[in-house]
């Protein structure tokens, strides 16, 4: 919980707690090392990159990045998903079957080769990376949703509506989507942690976020040919992924014991 | 009566509590009886009230870590089942005492093959090696179940409700145990079925001659098969009686109320007497009778002091304040 | 059971022709080719000569149909960077793929379901909690880092490993570990929590009632059925295996096709993109049409519907 | 039976279900009829019951009824007018005057709403109400299932069974309906408590002329709350009568083989006799009299031609060759 409450702090309060521009190159001060294995000077907490930037800053504004890229990702796929799933799991029949099919054949194209397609499409740049992690995850939400609202759907108090005479409308917003909230939350929460690995990865195989932006996968990249004399510029960006994404799992199951539903009912 | 030899189980203080984080359920609370051999007990009572909780004691079987047997003895032909190692318990299960589940789609497996399912009690308790086949087919047959020798190789979804828990009923009977738990035997099934499977009860009975509890919320399951009743509320045995003396001559007000608030078919009267109030929560019950918030005839000592057992007659014993010396 | 399977191949191979589809429109869409290849200052008449000869002068839809027809015998075309059949390319590359999936797939699967099954008989206990925590820092690994990081250790500072390239068995272990952490993680979590509820179950209680030794209650009643959802994550799983091959093949120089997919990319030769994301998809299609043909093995349900 | 006056009136009720085989090409694999050709009435303040085991369609017909389904053929007439070719706000009209309680009190009610929101709801839908009076009503209705009007801010999962079954049952009569259709109302509860609510339920219908059609598969329950019952098997209704005759002189065989099915809470009346065999598949059930292979007494006739229900006198129907 508190490395999340730390990742949103850095997100927001990020360009005032950076010790240094992190676009400032200085190549007198290129490949310093952490403080801790520097005799030079300790100004830079997490030593520089090989273009004497600051890691620290970086990595704080690369939170950013991350964040920014996740959440817009986020609102693409959630709600798209949401209301696939809503539709098809309600009004079953040949809305459902055609809905179903096509997440079937878009299943069957692993993730990375639907990006590798639209990144050549759109050409690499954050944007893209946005839109196809945003397009290639709404199939998980649409199958997720639609198999809640099919075991609400029978379920007594939705029938009881109907009796009443609520409209399809009333009865999917009033009675059956507040029911599937908490599985959304949990969801989008462990999403969250998918979202920042594939921005990560694509930014690493050159085919997202480009230079010379601070993004953790391209900071990972770029450590990536100094590895042998310089271990902070690729360890770091990765140790925060790594608490990003654990921070985020960690919360979306704590949210799962709170808010199971199953718990409530019965 | 030498009662030693006849008795073939005995329950002695056993209590069996739940620790939750809201604290801790006292499911089963000093309950006592004695089963004797060729008898038909019937363990009654509302959802909730430990009866199952008791039949999963004696087979050691209480969930854990969250229930424990936190004391009292199950004697089982005067051994105590508590002090077992688990191997031994294993031994046992199945083999001297076998239990019978609720719901037979359920308690089978949908993945293996029914005889398979029928064949482990008699595989891992070294009866009948080599002529398994030939020892589950007859087991079929014993509780007609038509064409055994096709449906040996068939699948639990293949079967209706009925014909699972035949199946069910013929992996209980297949080492010939000397009890027989059955955890509400008929309530997953239809009426027709109900009946069918009673009879199959009796059936089995007779011919293995075992002795049988029944834990069923069904008066009238109870007065079909039972020779003797137990009346469980909240954790507690209340009444224990003859089955002709307890439905005739209940003593406890809830018993007396249960029978008078179920309705008979033939015997339609203007308005049934209903209990009113909730059963209690067993999460820390209170000292005095639990029944007692719910209980017309209740005095000021039901609320604080639980009932002795009084003896009423040959056999008929009842935990209440109306019968006792304060 | 066999009306079963070859339901399943037709549906798989309609998915395989929708992809075609698909994909051959994606990649027309993806900008004029020919710019990667032809000079900016070329001639026009050379740049009709080279539309003429790779075929792009035709209407689309022609377009289309031709490469169906090609695309059916295994034709995608000419690789525009190395000069040579693309789908022959990519096969030259597979067999280095394969070694590293299936030893990362095998490493994932053993490794995974022991953990998840230790796990789920002790629960709570000190190896329960070790065993959590280790499947939650891996699902939240990103692989590319570890990759680098094991490289770091093991390969430079250490060196006890080779970091790239495909030779030995000693040259496997790096990538394959890798790869398979994320998917040994989440096999071990679901493992875990799905023998849970098996053991909970009904039928585990009445086996046990039974008198059933316990490690048959496990291997045989609860494993069986816990090994239903276990089966879909696995064919989950494998979607980011290949994602996974195409990153660590990427860092530890592994001449396999992930690596040749974003080298592929990266120049814009399409018609070896084309024929490695068909390729994939094509393998994908069969894993899973293996997988449900086990899932029918497993429940007799599906067998007989 | 004749009369369409009654308040509901079911004629020749019909419900097939289609089944299909093949993926590409679908082709009809037959139908599984659930309910099939079946017409009664109910007439205010009065309860029919319909019983059956599992798979007999008394759930099916309660759908119907309450619009939840619509029927192959046949019609459903409310105060003398079809109903059942209604639809749109036609149909969300009529609703007001048919309610519905379901079994499982724990499914009933939504989890995510205050026990205020699910009494309102159909008040808000239909708006019979001005909005200041609907707080009032509430409290009112709680009182009248014998809750008290503090229980209104709480949620579901904060009552017991019964309890909730008092709060559906306050829901079901908010519009103040005509008739209520009550699907195994006790059958989720226990035993102290079914009393409860199956007096509660009689009360409501002598306060307020309700018409109840209840379905049980217990046939004490239905004995105890009915006027006239309905015995169906496989979709077809084999035997009507007024609730004593039923009981006194079945008819139908399958009448009497579920009598003697259901045990009696006294030991002095062991009962040993009923059915053996099981219900057969309602899809391709048995030809002519669908009863016919489980039947002591059956003919020839019996597996040939399916017997009409025939009046024999008395409001007394049965469909049978022997009687």
């Amino acid at each position: 919980m508190s490395i999340v409450a730390l990742y949103f702090f850095t997100v927001i309060f990020g360009p005032l707690i950076t010790p240094h521009d992190p676009f400032k190159t200085n190549l007198n001060k290129a490949l310093l090392p952490p403080f801790w294995q520097s005799e030079v000077s300790t100004d830079h907490l997490l030593g520089t990159d090989s273009m004497g930037r600051d890691i620290l800053s970086r990595l704080i504004y690369g939170a950013r990045t991350s964040m920014i890229v996740s959440l817009l990702a986020l609102c693409i796929c959630a709600p798209m998903g949401v209301l696939f799933g809503l539709i098809s799991g309600y009004f079953g029949g040949k809305v459902d079957t055609i809905i179903m099919r096509f997440t079937d054949l878009w299943m069957s194209m692993p993730a990375i080769i639907t990006a590798i397609l639209m990144v050549s499409l759109l050409g690499p740049s954050k944007q893209t990376v946005i839109i196809v992690v945003g397009i290639t995850g709404w199939i998980h939400y649409a199958r997720i949703i639609r198999g809640e609202v099919l075991s609400y759907k029978e379920r007594e108090f939705v029938q009881l509506a109907r009796v009443t005479g609520c409209s399809n409308t009333r009865i999917i917003f009033s009675h059956i989507f507040p029911n599937v909230v908490n599985s959304l939350i949990i969801l989008v929460t462990l999403d969250f942690g998918r979202v920042i690995i594939i921005t990560a990865t694509l930014s690493f195989l050159g085919l997202g976020i480009q230079p010379p932006s601070a993004a953790w996968g391209l900071m990972l990249a770029e450590g990536r040919q100094y590895i042998t004399y310089a271990w902070w510029m690729s360890a770091f960006p990765g140790i925060a992924i790594l608490f990003a994404v654990l921070g985020m799992n960690m919360t979306g199951d704590w949210l799962r014991d709170v808010l199971d539903p199953k718990q409530k009912l019965r | 009566m030498n009662t030693d030899n006849q008795k073939l189980l005995e329950l002695r203080g056993l209590r069996t509590y739940f620790f939750t984080r809201q604290g801790v359920v006292k499911a089963v609370d000093d309950v006592s009886f004695t089963v004797e051999k060729g008898e038909v007990i019937g363990l009654v009572g509302e959802s909730g009230c430990g009866k199952s909780i008791t039949s999963l004691s004696i087979l050691r079987m209480v969930p854990e870590p969250a229930g424990k047997i936190v004391g009292g003895k199950i004697l089982f032909k005067n051994e105590n089942l508590l002090e077992k190692s688990e191997e031994e318990m294993r031994q046992i299960r199945g083999n001297r005492i076998s239990m019978i589940l609720q719901d037979p789609m359920v308690a089978l497996n949908q993945l293996l093959k029914i005889g398979y399912q029928l064949s482990e009690p008699l595989k891992y308790h070294g009866k009948a090696m080599g002529q398994i086949r030939e020892k589950c087919i007859e087991l079929l047959k014993k509780v007609r179940v038509s064409s055994p020798e096709t449906r040996i190789s068939e699948y639990p979804f293949q079967f209706s409700g009925g014909m699972c828990q035949r199946v069910v009923i013929g992996m209980g009977v297949s080492c010939e145990p000397d009890l027989l738990i059955a955890d509400e035997p008929t309530t997953a099934l239809d009426v027709t079925i109900q009946a069918q499977i009673l009879r199959l009860l009796k059936r089995v009975k007779a011919e293995f001659n075992a002795s049988i509890i029944i834990i069923t919320h069904d008066l009238a399951l109870a007065a079909q098969i039972c020779t003797r009743v137990l009346v469980m509320y909240a954790g507690k045995i209340i009444e224990k009686a003859p089955v002709k003396v307890f439905y005739e001559n209940s003593a406890h007000p809830y018993s007396n109320g249960l029978i008078r608030s179920v309705p008979v078919v033939g015997r339609r009267v203007e308005r049934l007497y209903s209990i009113e109030g909730q059963p209690p929560s067993l999460l820390n019950p209170t000292a005095g009778c639990r029944f007692a918030p719910r209980c017309q005839k209740a005095k000021r000592i039901c609320n604080l002091q639980y009932p002795p057992e009084v003896i009423l007659g040959d056999g008929h014993k009842v935990a209440c304040w109306l019968y006792a010396e304060e | 059971m066999q009306k079963y399977i070859f339901k399943r191949i037709v549906q798989s191979v309609v998915t395989i022709f929708l992809i075609v589809v698909i994909v051959f429109f994606l990649v027309r869409l993806t900008g004029d080719p020919l710019a990667m290849i032809v000079p900016p200052d070329a001639e026009e008449a050379d740049v009709q000569i080279l539309k003429k000869k790779f075929g792009l002068d035709q209407p689309i839809l022609l377009q289309l149909l031709v490469f169906l027809k090609s695309a059916a015998r295994g034709d995608f075309g000419e690789s525009f960077k190395w000069q040579e059949p693309a789908l022959e390319l990519v096969l030259s590359r597979f067999p280095a793929t394969l070694e590293l999936a299936v030893s990362a797939m095998l490493i994932a699967t053993i490794f995974g379901l022991s953990i998840g099954i230790v796990s789920a008989l002790k629960q709570d206990s000190v190896y329960d909690r070790v065993g959590k925590t280790f499947s939650l820092l891996g699902q939240a690994t990103p692989s590319f880092w570890l990759g680098v990081m094991l490289m770091l250790f093991f390969g430079v500072k250490l060196d006890w490993l080779p970091v790239s390239g495909r030779g030995s068995l000693l040259h496997l272990i790096l990538p394959a570990t890798t790869i398979s952490l994320i998917s040994l993680a989440s096999i071990a979590r679901l493992t875990r929590s799905s023998m849970i509820d098996a053991l909970k179950s009904e039928y585990v209680v009445m086996a046990r009632i039974k008198g059933v030794p316990q490690h048959v209650v496990v291997l045989i009643h609860a494993l069986k059925n816990a090994s239903i959802p276990i089966l879909t994550l696995m064919s989950m799983q494998f979607s980011y295996l290949i994602a996974g091959t195409v990153v660590v093949e990427t860092i530890f120089s592994w001449p396999g096709t992930g690596r040749l997919a974003i080298q592929a990319l990266l120049a814009r030769d399409f018609p070896v993109v084309q024929a490695f994301v068909l390729f994939a998809s094509f393998i994908y299609t069969a894993v899973n049409l293996i997988v449900d043909v086990l899932y029918a093995l497993i429940d007799p349900r599906i067998r007989y519907q | 039976m004749q009369n369409l006056d009654d308040l509901i009136a079911v004629r020749n009720l019909k419900k097939h279900y289609l089944l299909t085989k093949g993926f590409v090409f679908s082709k009809i694999a037959g139908y599984v009829k659930a309910v099939d050709d079946i017409s009664f009435s109910i007439s205010s303040g009065r309860t029919l019951g319909l019983v059956g085991e599992s798979g007999c369609g008394k759930s099916t017909t309660a759908r119907l009824l309450l619009g939840l389904e619509s029927p192959t053929s046949g019609k459903v007439y409310f105060e003398g007018k079809n109903i059942s070719t209604r639809k749109g706000p036609e149909l969300i009209k009529f609703r007001k005057n048919i309610q519905a309680v379901f079994q499982d009190p724990f499914r009933s009610l939504n989890p995510r709403k205050k026990i205020r929101q699910i009494i309102a709801e159909p008040l808000w839908v239909h708006k019979t109400l001005p909005k200041k009076k609907i707080s009032t009503r509430v409290c009112a209705l709680l009182e009248t299932v014998g809750l008290s009007a503090s229980h209104a801010d709480l949620y579901p999962h904060e009552f017991s069974g019964g309890q909730r079954q008092r709060i559906a049952i306050a829901r079901a009569l908010a519009l103040n309906p005509k008739a209520i259709i009550l699907d195994e109302p006790v059958s989720a509860l226990d035993v102290s408590i079914q009393a409860q609510i199956l007096n509660l339920l009689i009360d409501l219908q002598n306060q307020f002329h309700l018409a109840y059609l209840i379905i049980s598969h217990d046939l004490a329950v239905i004995e105890h709350v009915s006027d006239h019952i309905g015995v169906m098997y496989l979709g077809k209704l084999v035997e009507m009568a007024p609730r004593d005759k039923i009981y006194s002189n079945p008819l139908h065989p399958y009448t009497r083989a579920l009598l003697d099915s259901v045990p009696v809470a006294d030991p002095t009346m062991i009962k040993d006799v009923g059915l053996e065999d099981e219900v057969p598949s309602p899809l391709n059930p048995p030809t002519g009299c669908r009863f016919h292979p489980r039947c002591g007494f059956r003919d020839n006739e019996c597996s040939r031609v399916a017997p009409e229900l025939v009046d024999v006198g008395a409001e007394h129907y049965v469909a049978c060759h022997l009687s």
